[in-house]
């Protein structure tokens, strides 16, 4: 075998974080290489490392893309590389897709592409935009790509995002090509066509490694996976010898159970109804398109789909921080179609947003002060427009630990919480309100397999408890394991309303490709004619 | 017709209304201004005549480009700026630093080219401080841009003081219009040709102005014209608005996004310091009792690159707007056109900011404007 | 913006050791200044000279004009005409460092102080003239005055709730409106003063000067000194008020979420364009009210010129790290630069422009507190007895 | 090249008493006060400062004259805004080292804190320039700048309907047309805008008269504009009273090859790049009442309590013709103004003093 790639004993520290912990990888050239963990298991940091955005506290780094010559001694060749921005590891073939994307949205797919490599004509003073165009259409219809070079990259989908990506690491000649997380945003087929873009480039002796924290994928698309836990590798093997379980297990450091399952749920009378609601975006495109449905007490009512189809504005419609074009949102059988979001809270809506660090928490407040976010106008915190830190204080340190936030201190900033913390708090704050609808985006992104485990059973405790809740969220295992019902929602549309264990995979991911596949199970829907309002 | 392409039709539409809304608006206002030419020629008698006469006079014109000189540049070097994501509110101070060092320096040399020469090099100092405090030490840059104006606003008078004796500093040559130097030219034949062609076209109604004009003026349209060659056309350009619009990406394409900030600050730099260089030396003297002679040229310059969407052919035309209506109210007044008191006639350019900045308040600045970059940070 | 609210995510110690160091690094470079000024400039002989080399100008004298020159005597008249100037000075860039505290808070950068306070004074000038004939006396000083503050805060208010509209429903950056503003209201002044209330028997464009008991009364310092401890303790109270609103308040606690997290705001149910106006309009009102203490304590009359209050508010706020009781010191401060910047005029021959250079640096270095970070890092690795400070500034970095 | 002569070796420590901080005389011309001097005079300029070429020149020149004719010491200041002039003034006033024993007040602007100043301390003479404060202690100068500026009108007004060319500027014959930039608008610029009206209607009826007001005193670049416009739209003369604001109506004549005429100081001589189109100007002589008042002082004649009231006839106000352009008026035009100057005199010719006055 030749190695591309070889990390050696690297270590990587922050300030009071070591996020890599000596960790030595190798990597066949020609072989795609799944990199595997937890969140915050330094995945990214190790990657970062080999393409120079960081550097090193210790450990070395080898790359070649045509193969590592070893001499007789077992000794490389070459002496280690020295990344010290990402333009000598881009000089190196090496190439990295980030799991946020790094193009600029106004410019075109072939102005990114081209971006720091530009062809110029007239000694420098211009670009040679033909020039570039031509390379841009080579390179597509060598690894048999389908992009458009003109097209503005803001306009074009997620998955030609991530093309344009790889085109642009191809462009300056990677040999060997980092994906962070390539799958987190594609629908279950875009992440196929991912798969055999990656055998297309290792047929032509590219060498791969990708981030994933999702077993299926990896063992589908690598010849090799290492799992990284609390930033040490724990572990490289080769996925035809290896398992899910396997890998889970190296993963979480102990056994873990791979499913949630939950009691049949017994609905009652409807607490959140949206009629035909329809809404713009940002850039006023239109964003939710007539959706409709109800949810009711005692169940959890799903919203499936890949990200960017409308959950979001539809979730903002809801809570009251957008206004629908048309159509009317109730709660409780009372209309608050144009009710403000204080209102809102007050007559039992609670809402766990999906970005906990823009919305759901001030970070440069404690958490005595953001317990209160929402409720600053509201009694038993605020009397006569006069807030009340002291009972502030209490109500936080009993959120604290209730919900088994860490470090247990009402008075550390947000910021200073770790991201899962920081959903704890808020999921305790909303809970705190004894909402009879609780609007749950997203509630788990971001945090490890415990604290999902805990926010899941808090979700089902109070869909337990009588509460409506609206779980939206882009984890096909969460939303089929927790809701009673599920909705898809495709291009602002809701496709159908399926039960969620009838319901396979591959139907889900059509249902999400927005494609309807022939039988879909549909949800039970239940008339509440005669059923007594609490 | 597949979804795809109702969606992308969808939101080419949407994207075209707001455009639209933006056209709509100018069009509007394109055709009430072209009622008022029209009804005003027709009656020349009427005040209405007049004011239109006025309006397309070519002192009127003259006027509107020397007052647009320092405005436009300055907001050229706003543009390169706030494009690499660097928002320079300091803009002002520039053109004050410069106008003073465009002054001492040609007093000192005797000629208004090193005078020229001397403002950008203060400009350019100024603009390093900005730059370093900045990049380096990443400071906010609106205050950092508020205390350069702070900066300049008390250094340059101070300087006066300490060289001149007073906050005004004593008279230089002055730029003199391009048929003027070449008829003072020692080049005979070619000039006086040149110098009647040119007496000639001077006379033109409107248009005139443009061959009469101090050099400084076919500097700015020279400027104008390579901003926006280099902005769309070179690497520089382009990598100036990556860095502004997502610098992540390019440093992550290997360029040093530091250095594009550096490079484009420094360039809001140079040509701020034609801009205040030019602004003093169209007088021969700096004046710097209260807000100074540049008296908030600057910060109608960053409303010109916004209303001019970061075009810089649109920052001139806006520019040009601005400095039009001040030509305007000079002329109206001098001439007792309209009963309007001339205190409430100066305040119209600065409500007509407010009102084209209500309508048009949505300019998109770049992503990534006023953020902090720094390699390596997650 | 997002960066301009983390002037205030330092830490309460960081911020004034940073605000301190500001003050004395851009007090060492004036010093440089000065000693390069007294290069530039020629006279017989040497005021000062440091290794062999003379300086027209002596900076130890200019800075000792400068900071104790404004308190003029203390010892021998703690009632002496220059401080009160400097109190007189404080009491007004208290108005207007709180009105520029405030909207920071609220995440906007209300450049426009100066209308407010133009807007301001011309309306307490012109409300009260005519009101102070109805009354007179001791009684009608504690009506007009009182009035005139009110009139003062309506007029402010209102101008400052232009910006704020603009802002929150037409997106239209108050940078540049209030900036537009400040030349908008200063040329509406004039108009009116000019045309349509000017004093027929002053050939200076003023109003008719109010009568004494319409005016603050000074109580403890004479009658000329144009300062008044009564408008001074209601600035004082004022911005022990604002600290209160912003920390111990609904409407403060929604101001300041605003301010650091718009979109966190409207997550906790606050109107995000009501509160953009209402914090203008509580901002222009402070500014109004310095508009018309200022009338009513140190001219006595509105006149045109008026002086740069709301542009120094802006530095007050800055250096005070946007916090209402660090407003306090940092007016205080400016206050003696300003009134210090006439001791220097008359008593040396270093231009009074300094001050104004001053002024900048003092903002510049406040706004990076990363300099200063390195700085002690730095420091705290070479020089034990700096690192005091520096460490201690780096922490929470 | 600067610093001071001695180049430090004085050997005078840095850190002396804030006492010695007199700096002596440089080229800048301030001659700082000391107790060694005959008289110290504190002198306040109006805002707008030193450098403007005209109003706030003219009384340092009359200051320096003193000063060099006379043993006197003198410091000089500028404040920036209105509601600084009390506290400059009472810095001199309560002064005792130097002590000052006369303070001038430049300005109409600080006439109101005068008048408490001047109450405060009695035993401090005061001298102030176009304002009256009745003290005791305050010797107050006006000037008639409207009678002056009738006559640089009734110049214009003439040359407007001939045809006169000389330096750089001639006259468009097709057109009778003269013009007023003027500075912040106010009673006493309105002063010189009736005379000049009133001076330019005298010489002919039909003459067009433009009038701006630029809102500044030191604006040179917007009085370049104005008066741009106004040469565009046929003057031939544009007078101004708008302190430095003039520079740029003297830089407007250059460009459009027209006259100017200038104001407080003989402007042909502070400004000599503009000689060459400066027809004129109106003098008002602030030097004089400066240097008068001092040397009062100096023989114990100041008339403390009184108005001292500058016309045509005490030579305080003065049409005086260009150094490079006043040689080639033509004579019946100087003649005719030197007529008009005589009629004003002697009470023939009654010149108002509001623009509203000026009859048509
Ligand atoms: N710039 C940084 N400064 C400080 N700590 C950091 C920095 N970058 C990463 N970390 C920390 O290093 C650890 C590893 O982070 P890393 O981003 O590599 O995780 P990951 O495995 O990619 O996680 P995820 O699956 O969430 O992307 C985390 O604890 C993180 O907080
Ligand atoms: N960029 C950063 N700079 C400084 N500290 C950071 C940074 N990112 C993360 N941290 C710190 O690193 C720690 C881990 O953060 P991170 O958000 O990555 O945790 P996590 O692994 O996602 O944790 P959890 O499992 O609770 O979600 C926290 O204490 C956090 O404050
Ligand atoms: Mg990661
Ligand atoms: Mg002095």
């Amino acid at each position: 075998m030749t190695e591309a790639v070889r990390l050696d004993g690297i270590t990587k520290r922050f300030p009071g974080v070591v996020a890599n912990d000596d960790v030595t990888l190798s990597v066949e050239r020609g072989t795609v290489h799944a990199l595997l963990g937890e969140n915050g298991a330094g995945k990214t940091t190790l990657m970062n490392v080999l393409y120079g955005l960081y550097e090193p506290t210790e450990g070395e780094v080898y790359v070649d893309g045509d193969g590592l010559e070893v001499d007789e001694d077992g000794e490389y060749a070459a002496p280690p590389r020295r990344f010290d921005a990402p333009r000598d590891a881009i000089d190196a073939g090496v190439g990295m897709i980030h799991q946020h994307f790094m193009l600029v949205d106004p410019m075109t797919v072939a102005e990114n592409i081209t971006l720091g490599n530009e062809p110029r004509k007239w000694g420098g003073l211009a670009i040679d935009r033909d020039r570039a165009r031509e390379s841009v259409l080579d390179l597509s219809e060598r690894y048999g790509f389908d992009v458009e070079p003109d097209a503005t990259v803001a306009d074009v989908s997620v998955g030609v995002q991530q093309r344009v990506e790889i085109l642009k690491a191809l462009y300056r000649g990677a040999d060997v090509l980092i994906l962070d997380e390539p799958t987190a945003v594609l629908t279950p087929q875009e992440v196929e066509d991912l798969f055999e873009v990656l055998d297309e480039l290792t047929a032509q002796g590219k060498t791969v490694i990708f981030i994933t924290h999702k077993l299926g994928e990896a063992l589908e698309a690598a010849d090799e996976v290492t799992v990284l836990r609390d930033g040490r590798n724990v572990g490289s093997v080769r996925t035809d010898e290896t398992s899910r379980e396997e890998l889970a297990e190296l993963m979480v450091g102990r056994e873990v159970v791979l499913e949630t399952e939950s009691t049949p749920a017994d609905p009652g009378a409807p607490v959140l109804d949206v009629d035909g609601v329809t809404a713009t975006d940002d850039r006023d495109v239109v964003a939710v398109d007539d959706v409709s449905f109800t949810v009711r007490e005692g169940e959890v009512f799903g919203v499936a789909g890949v990200d960017g189809n409308g959950q979001s504005e539809l979730v903002e419609v809801i809570t009251g921080l957008r206004d629908p074009d048309e159509g009317a949102v109730a709660l409780d059988g009372r209309d608050v179609t144009d009710a403000p979001r204080r209102e809102r809270t007050r007559a039992g809506m609670a809402y766990i947003p999906e970005d906990r660090q823009e919305r759901g928490l001030v970070m440069e407040f404690d958490l005595t002060e953001n317990g209160v976010l929402g409720s600053q106008h509201d009694a038993p915190f605020a009397a006569g427009g006069r807030l009340d830190w002291g009972r502030a204080g209490e109500h936080a340190e009993g959120v604290i630990s209730k919900y088994d936030v860490r470090p247990p201190d009402a008075r550390a900033t947000a910021k200073s919480l770790s991201g899962g913390n920081q959903q704890k708090f808020i999921v305790g704050r909303e809970f705190a309100r004894e909402p009879t609808c609780l609007v749950a985006s997203h509630p788990t992104r971001g945090v490890d397999i415990g604290s999902t485990e805990f926010i899941h059973d808090r979700l089902l405790d109070l869909r337990d408890d009588g509460r409506g809740v609206l779980l939206v969220s882009s984890k096909l295992d969460e939303v089929r394991g927790l809701s009673d019902r599920l909705a898809v929602m495709y291009r602002g549309r809701t496709v159908a309303v399926v039960d969620p264990d009838e319901v396979t995979e591959e139907q889900l991911g059509l249902l999400m490709a927005g494609e309807t596949p022939d039988s879909v199970p549909r949800a039970p829907t239940r008339e509440v004619t005669g059923a007594a309002h609490e | 017709m597949s979804d795809d392409a109702v969606e992308a039709g969808a939101g080419t539409l949407d994207r075209l209304t707001s455009v639209g809304l933006r056209t709509g608006i100018g069009l509007v206002a394109l055709a009430a201004f072209a009622v008022v030419v029209v009804v005003g020629a027709l009656t020349p008698g009427t005040p209405l005549g007049r004011f239109v006469r006025v309006l397309f006079a070519n002192s009127t014109v003259s006027a509107a480009l020397r007052l647009s000189v320092p405005i436009a540049f300055a907001a050229l070097g706003g543009i390169f700026a706030e494009k690499s994501g660097v928002i320079n509110i300091g803009l002002e101070g520039l053109l004050i630093i410069a106008a003073f060092g465009g002054v001492y320096v040609a007093d000192v040399t005797g000629s208004v080219w090193f005078g020229l020469l001397g403002g950008v090099v203060t400009s350019v100092l100024l603009a390093l401080l900005f730059a370093v405090v900045c990049i380096e030490f990443r400071a906010d840059q609106i205050i950092a841009g508020l205390a350069v104006w702070l900066i300049a606003l008390g250094l340059a008078p101070f300087l006066s003081q300490v060289v001149y004796g007073s906050t005004n500093t004593e008279g230089v040559g002055t730029f003199r219009t391009v048929p003027r130097m070449l008829a003072e030219s020692s080049l005979p034949v070619l000039s006086t040709m040149v110098v009647d062609g040119l007496a000639w076209a001077a006379d033109l109604p409107t248009v005139g102005a443009l061959f009469s004009a101090t050099p400084v003026v076919y500097l700015m349209f020279v400027a104008v014209a390579a901003s926006w060659w280099t902005m769309n056309r070179t690497s520089f350009g382009r990598h100036v608005r990556a860095s502004g619009e997502n610098p992540k990406a390019l440093d992550t394409a290997g360029v040093n996004v530091s250095l594009v900030r550096y490079k484009a600050v420094l360039l809001s730099g140079v040509l701020s310091g034609i801009g205040g260089a030019a602004l003093a030396l169209s007088i021969g003297q700096f004046s710097g009792s209260g807000p100074t002679m540049v008296n908030g040229k600057g910060f109608i310059a960053i409303v010109a690159y916004l209303f001019g969407n970061y075009n810089p052919i649109g920052a001139l035309l806006s520019t040009l707007l601005f400095a039009g209506l001040d030509a305007l109210q000079l002329t109206l007044q001098a001439r007792s056109l309209f009963a309007i008191p001339s205190e409430l006639v100066r305040t119209v350019p600065y409500v007509t900011v407010i009102v084209v900045l209500a309508l048009f308040g949505r300019t998109r600045i770049p992503e990534a404007a006023g953020d902090h970059y720094e390699s390596g940070e997650e | 913006m997002r960066m301009l609210i983390g002037l205030s995510r330092a830490s309460g110690t960081e911020r004034l050791l940073i605000s301190g160091s500001a003050l004395l690094l851009s007090v060492a470079i004036g010093f440089l200044l000065v000693l390069a000024a007294g290069r530039m400039t020629s006279c017989g002989s040497a005021s000062f000279s440091l290794l062999g080399v003379g300086f027209c100008y002596d900076p130890f004298v200019v800075f000792d004009r400068l900071f104790l020159g404004a308190f003029g005597d203390l010892a021998a008249n703690p009632l002496n005409g220059q401080f009160a100037t400097t109190l007189a000075e404080t009491t007004v860039l208290l108005f207007t460092g709180l009105a520029v505290a405030v909207a920071f808070k609220a995440g906007i950068f209300n450049i426009g102080g100066q209308g407010q306070l133009v807007v301001g004074a011309l309306a307490t000038a012109l409300a009260v003239l005519p009101a102070s004939s109805f009354v007179s006396g001791v009684a009608g000083t504690l009506v007009l005055v009182p009035f005139g503050l009110l009139v003062g805060a309506a007029a402010g208010g209102l101008f400052g709730a232009i910006p704020g509209a603009l802002k929150a429903y037409a997106d239209a950056n108050e940078v540049i409106t209030t900036i537009m503003l400040n030349f908008v209201a200063t040329s509406v002044a004039l108009y009116l003063v000019q045309n349509h209330f000017k004093d027929p028997d002053s050939f200076a464009t003023q109003t008719v000067a109010l009568p004494g008991h319409a005016t603050f009364p000074s109580l403890v310092f004479p009658a000329r000194a144009d300062v008044s401890l009564v408008a001074l303790a209601f600035a004082l109270t004022l911005a022990a008020a604002m600290a209160y609103l912003l920390a111990r308040t609904a409407f403060g606690y929604d101001l300041r979420t605003s301010g650091l997290q718009p979109e966190a705001a409207e997550y906790g149910g606050v109107d995000a364009r009501r509160t953009v106006v209402a914090s203008m309009t509580l901002s222009g009102a402070l500014a109004g009210i310095g508009g018309a203490v200022y009338v009513l304590m140190i001219l006595g009359n509105f006149q045109v010129g008026v002086p740069d209050y709301g542009f120094d508010g802006i530095t007050v706020s800055i250096l005070a790290g946007n916090n209402p009781l660090g407003v306090i010191p940092a007016a205080l401060l400016f206050g003696v630069l300003k009134s210090g910047s006439i001791v220097v005029d008359v008593g040396t021959d270093v231009p009074p422009e300094l001050v104004g250079v001053l002024r900048g640096l003092i903002v510049l270095f406040v706004a990076m507190p990363e300099f200063f970070r390195m700085a002690g890092r730095y420091a705290g690795l070479d020089e034990p007895d700096e690192g005091a400070v520096a460490t201690d500034g780096g922490e929470s970095g | 090249t600067g610093g001071p002569e001695d180049d430090g070796s004085s050997g005078e420590d840095g850190t002396d008493s804030p006492d010695d901080t007199g700096t002596p005389s440089g080229e800048d011309g301030n001659g700082s006060a000391d107790g060694s001097a005959e008289l110290n005079v504190g002198m306040v300029y109006a805002t707008g400062g030193l450098g403007d070429g005209s109003f706030n020149d003219q009384a340092q020149t009359g200051l320096q004259q003193a000063a060099e004719e006379f043993d006197v010491g003198y410091d000089e200041s500028q404040p920036d805004e209105v509601s600084q002039f009390a506290n400059y003034q009472q810095q001199y006033a309560q002064s005792t080292d130097p002590d000052y024993g006369l303070v001038s007040c430049i300005g109409f602007l600080q006439a109101d804190a005068l008048g408490e100043t001047s109450a405060d301390f009695p035993d401090q003479d005061f001298m102030i320039v176009d304002e009256v404060v009745e003290n005791d202690n305050v010797a107050s100068y006006t000037f008639a700048e409207h009678e002056g500026s009738f006559l640089v009108g009734q110049l214009a007004g003439l040359l407007t309907t001939q045809e006169f060319s000389a330096g750089a500027g001639s006259t468009d014959p097709d057109s009778t047309s003269v013009g007023f930039v003027g500075g912040v608008e106010s009673a006493l610029i309105q002063k010189f805008e009736a005379g000049f009206l009133a001076g330019a209607a005298h010489a002919n009826a039909d003459v067009d008269i433009q009038t701006t007001y630029v809102g500044d005193f030191n604006a040179p670049g917007a009085g370049q504009e104005a008066a741009l416009a106004m040469y565009n739209n046929g003057a031939d003369v544009v007078y101004h009273a708008a302190g430095n604001t003039g520079t740029g109506v003297f830089q407007a004549a250059q460009e459009a090859g027209r006259f100017a005429i200038g104001v407080d100081q003989d402007q042909s001589l502070t400004r000599p790049n503009y000689s060459d189109v400066i027809l004129a100007s109106m003098v008002k002589r602030v030097d004089t009442a400066v240097y008068n008042s001092i040397e009062a002082k100096l023989n114990g004649e100041l008339p403390t309590g009184d108005l001292v009231a500058l016309g045509l006839e005490q030579e305080g106000v003065a049409a005086v013709y260009g150094d490079e352009l006043g040689s080639e008026l033509p004579e019946e035009v100087t003649s005719a103004v030197e007529s008009s100057r005589e009629a004003i005199i002697g009470g023939e010719l009654e010149v108002p003093q509001s623009p509203s006055d000026v009859s048509e």
